[in-house]
């Protein structure tokens, strides 16, 4: 019986739950504004989130999934992201999808029933990949869109992600190993909050880590402290410098807590126990890093106070123009089911064209 | 006795018949702690336990695939896809192997279990949590399919399903999941799972449906009545194997028949009710046999999905349509 | 020129194209070095490397996950799936993302793609390939399904499915594989994909079919003319969408129809042509629509397949019992 | 960044090529019957295999896939297994098949196209599954199985396989998830015969071994030599003792090579290179065993020539049975699809009751 064969899981974290830097701050961390940069930007996901769930509760908005907790996870990866390289998200990826371009009023556009909002109006977000709903699917997608640019030759590559239950599907597998196999520029991160609904991640799996998923797949997979944003963003910043480069995929476990229900039409406190969820919040992104901020001489609260108003007026006016957004045309549910509507069905649109709008409109 | 909503009899059906039988299990995405996230499994888990009400992995080719080895060695599995929309990764395994474990052994192992999903739209969820896909499963030999559309029939379909000996697929009509109360006595009577319902009868013209759209169906009937159409209502229920016999009996009374359903049209359960129509019963039909259908494009997003369900004014004009013929 | 089979017009409609478009890349099971199982794709590695030629690992989930990835990003896969019966655990790709990218995102993704699959029964193969499950993707809305049934119908049609701008489902009846060999010029003329072919005239009856069903229908057409019996044979050919227009034509002319299908009976297309019949050509029918089609169960193993395919028997039967109306 | 989690993968051999002992024997194999009845076993299905094949190239068969120089693999494991254990086959697994009593007749008349052959005869393999053609299909099966016998408290456990190919679908990976989550009493055996038709193993991951996989299902997983009947069977004795104990899933990956083609209407010499088939053909698992048997004074040329007449005429007989099977009911092919077949469709059952047999019966 001879040992073949050897892996490690490793977790990084940068700040601790104090706001206390334990390992050497990557560059990127060293320059101000970029950190003002990213809490803002958590603070605007934040905000949006608020947003959603107001409208929600007051019958404006369909179900959400707001990604209280998760900040740094989405922010993180957002900022590793080059402009050209491809964002294939999952439903909770709003935060990035934000920094990618896609706007609030998009975003809340798309939850409130409205296919158009996938037409993003920023050019850059052109070839990104609208919202999933059917859990791991776009991990096939991603790398899908990851051997187009590895064939062209180009050097960008592919963020996605999916959460802690999404692991569990069959296409989540088939991706990482169709990804290992060709070497693609890709990089997975997983949001892993502890919950899919209400499975906690002990009953999705009984491994030790997610991150050791990877090595079905044939490459590196690594933990990292998904509450702390600088650690998120340079783990999958290093990951994307890797891919292109050729140096293949690189799956990220990042380790954080939803500290909301699921989504809107979901009760969390049906199966998430009190005393966990207290501990969660004290483990949360926004405490550490404004902890951090402000021994840095870089935040107080009055900066504070002003960017949650700036970014709450943001969002009301997001939600205004969700709100406002002239209604579709009844017509649109059969004219981009194909390029071209096939002479057949022509009839069924001459039909719909007559369809009174639904009252709300 | 307190009344019950479509929602409460699923629960009521699968408690009655988890004290009756040990052999039932019931399985799926946040089922047991969570009740369900449609609340149908409430109260199973603190009354039979994690190892027979079980949170799966999130894995849907996993819940039908597992299904079937538990069926196979004499449980009898109830499994819950979340929502139809994520059937589909457990397709294969619903249709080759569920379906097939009995023929392909010439019935040493069987699949008695029962795969449930809420189905259809009109709740206002997101992408994906409204499908009507049941004519997919209609064309699969091996299966059951079966739809209730009331508490009462709910419960005692569901009952029936699990005691069936083989695989059956049943789909919930979400929308009126608690939309109308019923006494339903829980005595743990089975229906039949090879005859459609006559809602109502009447001579002038027949509608068939099922699940939801029994309701716009039944209120269009109504409006008609008012109008002099004496309209008699049908809900096949168990779509397949499909009762055609009370259709024709009925068309065959009637004369005229539309069809009304959910899902796409082409190629959807409506096409089969009306071939066989053409078939069986051309020299009784007055009128074109139509169908009051969902159009060839996928249910859109929340904004528009009334736009796509079939309302009552579609019914009524189809109706008052082949009522010129005589 | 020399004249080439059906599955030789495939390997000449991709290589015709993979020239002509360097955004075209073929991807599947054993396609590449081994040129197919059935020889579909064989010299195409040799001809355009392994960057648009890729053997996948054994997982159909992921090959229709990856190419829609693929078109997405303007590539063209023509992704090969090895069987239909192994088309299954793609489903949920195919249905959910490939047929509604476009429509989810209104136009700003799409998906050009092909799925290709040998289909049908009646090669002595082992179970699950010898499926004919074409009805299911019929009913899908955003994908079209294509079915040719000669050499030069392979190679136009595919042309045309690998150049439309939406996803096409592309089914290969592998019975007739080398059944006929043809003149197919490699003239990169694509065909319609909205057109049934007139593969015969008549006046009598109408025989609807596709797939390698044509074989048996125009057999059954030869010896019905022998009887003086006059047969029009339409080949489907593009099952989605559907071009009744011809269809009802000729029935209006005949007022007569049998459908032909090796799928199992219930939900088969059939069921939507006869379903429109009974809609738009109820009138002009002298006589009820039959369908000659598989039984409603699995396709057997070898030694009894050829009892479930549809014979020529059958179907003279089928014509024989409608003539006797009129 | 600290290691939060290491894993290795082992490989096990006890007999090596030349047939020399490198490890201590395990006690089965002491035992001088248990060995020779392990080699016989092999020979069967040698022979089943050959005769397989010459009846396809008689036309007195399907498509047959033959188990040639993976011998060891399938004997190993039907040995290893108790009786009332539950074998879920893949198609290549006809040597341990027959080792739970399946018969030769059996699995030729299944190959022929005749479904009355998987209702086994033999009592003891009635809840055992049947020959499973859709790949890694049978995995989620199996483990379904292992979740009903563990929900009894039975003592038992199931043995399921696949190919290397089998590894990258999406339902190899659900099952092992799941059977780990849940410690199931199940043991995967991989046959890695480096070929999944003509896409080798290397094309199939980038994973350095296929053992590994196992760790994202959260459990052991390791490699054994494929062509050491005695380490197969060792390993896999070991791996079921610890499912029945409550110990949960074992995966082992038997490295081994396809020496045949893939089925008989396959040809590999379109994608095998001659040079590696050769050197295959030296590690085979007959020419190690013989040699340590004759070492051993356990066997010599005239029994070897005894062993295999016995089985090739063993083999002959099973297929004049075969041959000789009367023919199944028309009727057959409706009346298993349900328990009762449903009134609608008696008419089709009526018909096919009138239908004449194809050619050929
Ligand atoms: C294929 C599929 N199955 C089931 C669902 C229903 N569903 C939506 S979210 C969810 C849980 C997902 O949990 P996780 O992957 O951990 O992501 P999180 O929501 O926690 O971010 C489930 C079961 C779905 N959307 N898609
Ligand atoms: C789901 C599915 N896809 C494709 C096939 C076609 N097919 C049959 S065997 C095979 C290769 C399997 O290779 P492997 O798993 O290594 O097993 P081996 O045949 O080498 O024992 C393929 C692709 C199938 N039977 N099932
Ligand atoms: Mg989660
Ligand atoms: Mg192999």
């Amino acid at each position: 019986m001879n040992v073949v064969a050897t892996f490690t899981v490793t977790f990084t974290q940068i700040l601790n739950e104090q706001g206390d830097l334990i390992q050497p701050l990557p560059d990127f961390a060293k320059d101000a504004e970029t950190l003002i940069m990213l809490y803002r930007q958590m603070h605007m996901l934040r905000a949006l989130d608020a947003r959603a769930v107001i409208m929600q509760r007051t019958g404006k908005m369909g179900t959400y999934p707001s990604a209280l907790g998760q900040e740094a996870v989405s922010i993180g990866m957002g900022a590793a992201m080059h402009k050209d390289d491809i964002f294939v998200p999952y439903y909770r990826d709003q935060g990035a999808m934000m920094q990618r371009g896609v706007t609030p009023t998009e975003i809340l556009n798309y939850w409130g029933g409205d296919e158009r909002a996938s037409n993003f109006i920023t050019p850059e977000a052109k070839e990104d990949f609208p919202i999933c709903i059917c859990i791991s699917t776009q991990l096939l997608h991603a790398a899908g869109v990851a051997y187009a640019l590895s064939l062209r030759g180009e050097k960008r590559a592919v963020v996605t992600g999916c959460g802690d239950g999404g692991t569990s599907e069959g296409d989540f597998y088939e991706s990482i190993n169709f990804a290992g196999a060709q070497r693609l520029p890709i990089v997975y991160v997983i949001n892993n909050n502890q919950w899919a609904i209400s499975v906690p991640r002990n009953k999705q799996t009984s491994t030790q880590t997610l991150a050791q998923k990877a090595f079905a797949g044939g490459f590196e997979g690594i933990q990292v402290d998904g509450n702390d944003v600088i650690a998120v963003r340079h783990v999958v910043e290093q990951a994307l410098e890797k891919a292109r480069k050729g140096g293949g995929p690189t799956l990220i476990e990042a380790i954080t807590y939803r500290l909301c229900d699921h989504t809107t039409v979901d009760d969390a406190s049906r199966y998430v126990d009190k005393p966990d969820l207290d501990k969660a919040w004290e483990l949360e992104p926004f405490k550490r890093f404004y902890a951090y901020l402000e021994k840095e001489g870089l935040w107080d609260a009055q900066k504070e106070k002003a960017l949650q108003e700036e970014c709450s007026a943001r969002m009301a006016e997001a939600a205004q123009a969700c709100i406002h957004t002239a209604p579709a045309q009844p017509t649109d549910i059969i004219d981009y089911m194909y390029e071209t509507l096939p002479a057949s069905y022509q009839y069924q649109r001459d039909e719909l064209s007559t369809a009174k709008l639904p009252e709300g409109h | 006795m307190p009344t019950i909503t479509l929602a409460e009899a699923i629960t009521q059906a699968l408690a009655y018949e988890m004290t009756a039988d040990n052999n039932v299990i019931v399985l799926g995405e946040d089922i047991a702690k969570n009740g369900g996230v449609f609340r149908t499994t409430v109260g199973l888990l603190e009354k039979f336990g994690e190892k027979r009400v079980i949170d799966t992995p999130l894995a849907e080719s996993m819940i039908a695939g597992i299904s079937i080895g538990m069926a196979a060695q004499g449980l009898k599995p109830v499994a819950e896809f979340q929502f139809m929309g994520f059937i589909y990764p457990a397709f294969d395994q619903i249709i080759s192997h569920a379906a097939r474990m009995r023929n392909r052994t010439r019935g040493r192992l069987s699949c008695p279990l029962v795969f449930r999903a809420p189905y259809g739209g009109g709740i206002h969820a997101p992408e994906h949590h409204s499908e009507s896909t049941e004519a997919l499963f209609a064309h699969i030999p091996g299966l059951r399919v079966v739809i209730p559309s009331s508490p009462a029939r709910a419960y005692g379909l569901l009952l029936a399903a699990i005691r069936n000996p083989d695989p059956v697929l049943f789909l919930e009509p979400k929308r009126i999941y608690r939309m109308v109360k019923q006494d339903v006595p829980d005595d743990g009577q089975a229906l039949p799972l090879d005859k459609c319902f006559v809602l109502r009868e009447g001579n002038d013209v027949t509608l068939v449906t099922w699940g939801a759209s029994t309701r716009e169906t039944l209120i269009a009937a109504d409006t008609l009545e008012q109008e002099g159409v004496s309209v008699e209502v049908i809900d096949v229920a168990t779509i397949k194997p499909l009762d055609m016999e009370t259709i024709l009996n009925s068309v065959e009374k009637t004369r005229r028949c539309v069809i009304i359903h959910e899902a796409a049209r082409t190629c959807g359960l409506g096409a089969e009710i009306a071939a066989q129509l053409a078939e069986h019963g051309l020299m009784s039909l007055l009128a074109p046999v139509q169908r009051v259908t969902g159009y060839d494009t996928v249910m859109p997003y929340l904004k528009l999905e009334k736009i796509y369900i079939p309302s009552v004014e579609r019914i009524l004009k189809s109706v008052q349509s082949i009522m010129e013929y005589a």
